[in-house]
């Protein structure tokens, strides 16, 4: 059943912390083969860089549990840029912050308007790295999951998986693995899959949500 | 892969605590990762403050001292240090003068930087930013995140500290700085791959009997793979790689040469390699002027070797000479 | 294994060609395999000469300077130098005070620096001779060559290099080194084995997961082999073997400390090293009063490391600090 | 037929260069294996130190034709000295010289003179050293091989192959190998190899003669 159909609005504070500890573990599960894919196109950093951060994430929001959804994402956003460093620190830190500055103070939120807000983080993310779509990067997987959310939690997350693997025939033009020219090509983009982990949380929380 | 630490996670803390242990003229901050002088904020003195991926040593710790750095911030190993770090850096060394980042172009050390630089700017410092981009092997810069920033890291730093530590205003550093970025040139070839902790074995395949042309610091693949060859050919790709980017004013003025380790190259054969790196400079009626030959800017265990030219004048010669103290980087005092 | 080399047999000849390009403060006698400070012989002063097999760089020819050594004879890799070569650095650079050599232990050194000693004689050149056996690793020396000759060279070439360059006479400057040689001791381990040029390959199998205990500088394999432990356990093993070897004394005066690196361990492992080392002598109550951490005395591309303690008092404290200007080893002028 | 009944005396100089060239190929085509030796309980060099300083014998035989076989073994015996290195160069090149002076300047000697002489050179090595047999060195094939040689040169060459390989369960007393301790049993000495080459090139270079 698709979420969409079945209630409006209402994704509140625990939601997003939700969302975000979701992500959390799912990186820490993942983080070696996300480093794995940026040992062969990058310097394999990128999983232990977002198991830091996103540890980090973990332990602030239960530290100082944020009043909003909004300051969820914010929390979130400065400690991934003061605890990753990296190419993926500003970027996602830059997303969470800027998709949270949007939410403002609301209390609960719906899809449609996180889907809005989101839109405008990933247009900060692509303004910040100077990337655009089929530069083989997170963008490749961010853009396409933001155009679905509003259809459905569960599209975005679809149209995630398909934005990362499609990066696979890619050739790189920015972020280390461009430095490769034509040899990177045939390898899936380290911030892709990271960011398809991010999405598939934001399905999981949602239909936990549900239960 | 064996490595000689503790765990993944505590290698770049604990490499802290031992540079703390081993430098008494250095004031290093372990929890916040912050290497600065002693003496620093120096009165009326320009600070330089680089930093970058831990991985590379000694760059940029090991050239903290009188006539080169005031601060450095390592970040996890390959990984640009977060904002903080720069800010802590720049904050700590400042003395009203004003702080130059000396900031190696990779995406992710230019965001953090610049984002440093805004947090800075906000907090009273003067804050200006020179790019380090003289890695030759990366062609098609329009198609990729732009020449990487090596070798030249160490001339930048070297030759603006100088003018730093003789008294030269923030604009005068900067635009010294500058100008020496855009006089070097640098190219790399790896012999084997390095392995990173996190990873814990080596970041690529490099089979027998072959060596990778045109690799950056990271542990990255190069641009082209090759039957193996002796010193003398890759002294002569190499060289030609930096000439031919150099165009035709190559034998106009002297160079700063660094020949340089990646990291476990044995200093036998890296004098080797300069002995023909020279004899191909020389048959290609290139002067240089000073040598370097060691392990400066380093991919972890890496075996290899790039070469870094650096064009100079009257000015940078003087300035190359000029006394300098760090742990790595020592003369004239 | 891939090198960096044009061919085996001329590995030595073209790391002397390298260091005369990039070393003019030196005088490098590439066809005699001879290098020695420009400025020798200085008048009055008594000349410090030693050298060994190649493999081990920088040791010896990257301390000939003021300050250090008047003149190194590399051998072949791993391999003493011939009589020949002893006789010519020590003729080139006495100026009449005499000649002092410093000989690590081992049995090639001994007679053909013995050797060169009996023809320095015949040519009217004063010679005496110091042996550096600081490695604790050798135990029965009853039934064994005697204890290797490792980093304690280092702190032997300096601090009586100090005394010569201040101009002392032979007998003072060779009962100095001597006395420097008696209070040194050290302790290596190799997480992997090295690469000589001529073999082409590993000179033994380490497999993973193990290291070796108690290595020397030769590539050779050491005493014992155990599962692979962490930087922290890797220095308790070793403080612990030094601190046994020099006994109750240990707490007594301060200490020299080199933490050395034998080739490809990246300096980021060997300052966590250092950490791990300091932590075990300040739990044992032993004072550090200098660190030099670095690649000092190498085993060609061997992963692991090597600790040196050297006692020292206040006038070996003042040799230490004194000036020194050579290509390795830099400070004060 | 055992050569010692066949003729007396007449070692002349060109049979002591035939032998001194006979040892140079010897050891230049084993030259890896001794290095093979030396990798297991030494520092893997015994064999490019041989090969590098009896292709220098050849070479100075060649350019100044000795005038008698005590002055072919002076002059083979100081370029090992000149040009070995090692521990292995002092040792030989004591070896030779002393043997040499030994024979003095005679125009030829016989077998038993040699034997004497050579025996002398060990001795020779020996004090130099100070090694003595069962230490696990070359004195072990050296020592058997002068003790056998009043005998016959094949005898010699038996006694010096027995001591070579008897090296191999001894533990060493002396040289690199001795650091190793316990270690070093199980492994033949490549200074007892080697020293088998030469004497089994004494041997050769009878037949030679004979034929
Ligand atoms: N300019 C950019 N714009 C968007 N994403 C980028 C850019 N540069 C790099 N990335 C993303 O960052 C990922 C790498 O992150 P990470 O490995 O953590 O940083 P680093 O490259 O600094 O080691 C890449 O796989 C890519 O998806
Ligand atoms: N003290 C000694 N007396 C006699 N022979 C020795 C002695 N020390 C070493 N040797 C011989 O020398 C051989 C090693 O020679 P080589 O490898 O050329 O020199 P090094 O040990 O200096 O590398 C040993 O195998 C041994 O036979
Ligand atoms: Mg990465
Ligand atoms: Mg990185
Ligand atoms: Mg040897
Ligand atoms: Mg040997």
């Amino acid at each position: 059943m698709e979420d969409g159909s079945r209630r409006v609005a209402e994704l509140d504070t625990g939601f997003f912390v939700r969302w975000l500890t979701e992500t959390a573990s799912a990186v820490d599960r993942e983080a070696d083969r996300l480093t794995e894919l940026d040992s062969a196109i990058g310097d394999a950093d990128h999983g232990s860089n977002l198991r830091r951060g996103f540890t980090a994430v973990t332990a602030a929001l239960t530290d100082k549990p944020p009043p909003s959804p909004g300051a969820a994402l914010g929390l979130a956003g400065r400690t991934l840029v003061s605890k990753v460093g990296g190419a993926s620190g500003p970027l996602y830190g830059t997303l969470l912050r800027r998709t949270g500055r949007e939410l403002g103070d609301a209390a609960t939120v719906s899809r449609e308007e996180l889907a809005r807000a989101m839109s405008t983080g990933v247009e900060a993310v692509a303004a910040l790295g100077g990337a655009a779509e089929g530069d083989k990067t997170m963008l490749d997987a961010l853009l396409p999951a933001v155009r679905a959310l509003p259809e459905s939690f569960t599209a975005a997350r679809r149209a995630a998986a398909e934005g990362a693997v499609g990066t696979v025939p890619m050739r790189a033009r920015r972020g280390r693995a461009s430095y490769l020219g034509e040899r990177s090509i045939g390898h899936e983009d380290p911030g892709a899959a990271s960011s398809l982990l991010l999405v598939a949380a934001l399905e999981r929380s949602w239909e936990a949500a549900d239960e | 892969m064996k490595m000689l630490i503790n765990a993944p996670e505590r290698v770049v803390e604990d490499a802290l605590r031992g540079m703390a242990a081993a430098h008494p003229e250095l004031v290093v901050d372990v929890e916040n990762r912050v290497v600065i002088r002693r003496d620093a904020p120096v009165a009326g003195k320009v600070s330089l403050v680089s930093g970058g991926g831990s991985g590379h040593e000694p760059l940029h710790a090991g050239f903290v001292g009188r006539g080169m750095l005031d601060g450095a911030c390592p970040g996890e190993v390959f990984t640009s240090p977060v904002p903080d770090q720069a800010l802590r850096a720049a904050a700590a060394t400042d003395s009203g003068s004003g702080v130059l980042f000396v900031v190696k172009n990779y995406t992710g050390d230019v965001l953090n930087f610049d984002m440093a630089m805004e947090l800075a700017e906000d907090e009273g410092v003067r804050a200006a930013r020179v790019l380090v981009e003289d890695d030759v092997a990366v062609t098609d810069s329009l198609f990729t995140a732009g020449r990487r920033g090596t070798g030249g890291t160490l001339f930048v730093e070297k030759l603006a500290g100088a003018a730093a530590e003789e008294g030269a205003p923030l604009e005068t550093v900067e635009a010294l700085a500058r100008r020496v970025a855009g006089a070097c040139r640098s190219y790399g070839v790896a012999l084997s791959p390095c392995s990173t902790p996190a990873k814990g074995g080596p970041t690529f395949d490099l089979p027998a009997g072959e060596l990778e042309l045109g690799i950056g610091i990271h542990g990255e693949p190069g641009r082209e793979r090759r039957a193996m060859m002796t010193s003398a050919e890759i002294a002569e790709v190499t060289v030609d790689a930096l000439l031919e980017d150099l165009g035709d004013s190559a034998t106009e003025h002297p160079f700063l040469a660094l020949v340089n380790g990646m990291g476990s190259t044995p200093l036998l054969e890296l004098y080797g390699f300069n002995a023909e790196v020279r004899r191909v400079l020389a048959a290609r009626g290139v002067v240089v002027a000073r040598t370097l030959v060691g392990n400066y800017v380093t991919s972890l265990d890496m075996a290899g070797c790039s070469v870094t030219l650096c064009e100079v004048d009257e000015e940078l010669l003087r300035l190359w000479d000029a006394p300098v103290s760090t742990a790595a980087l020592r003369w004239g005092c």
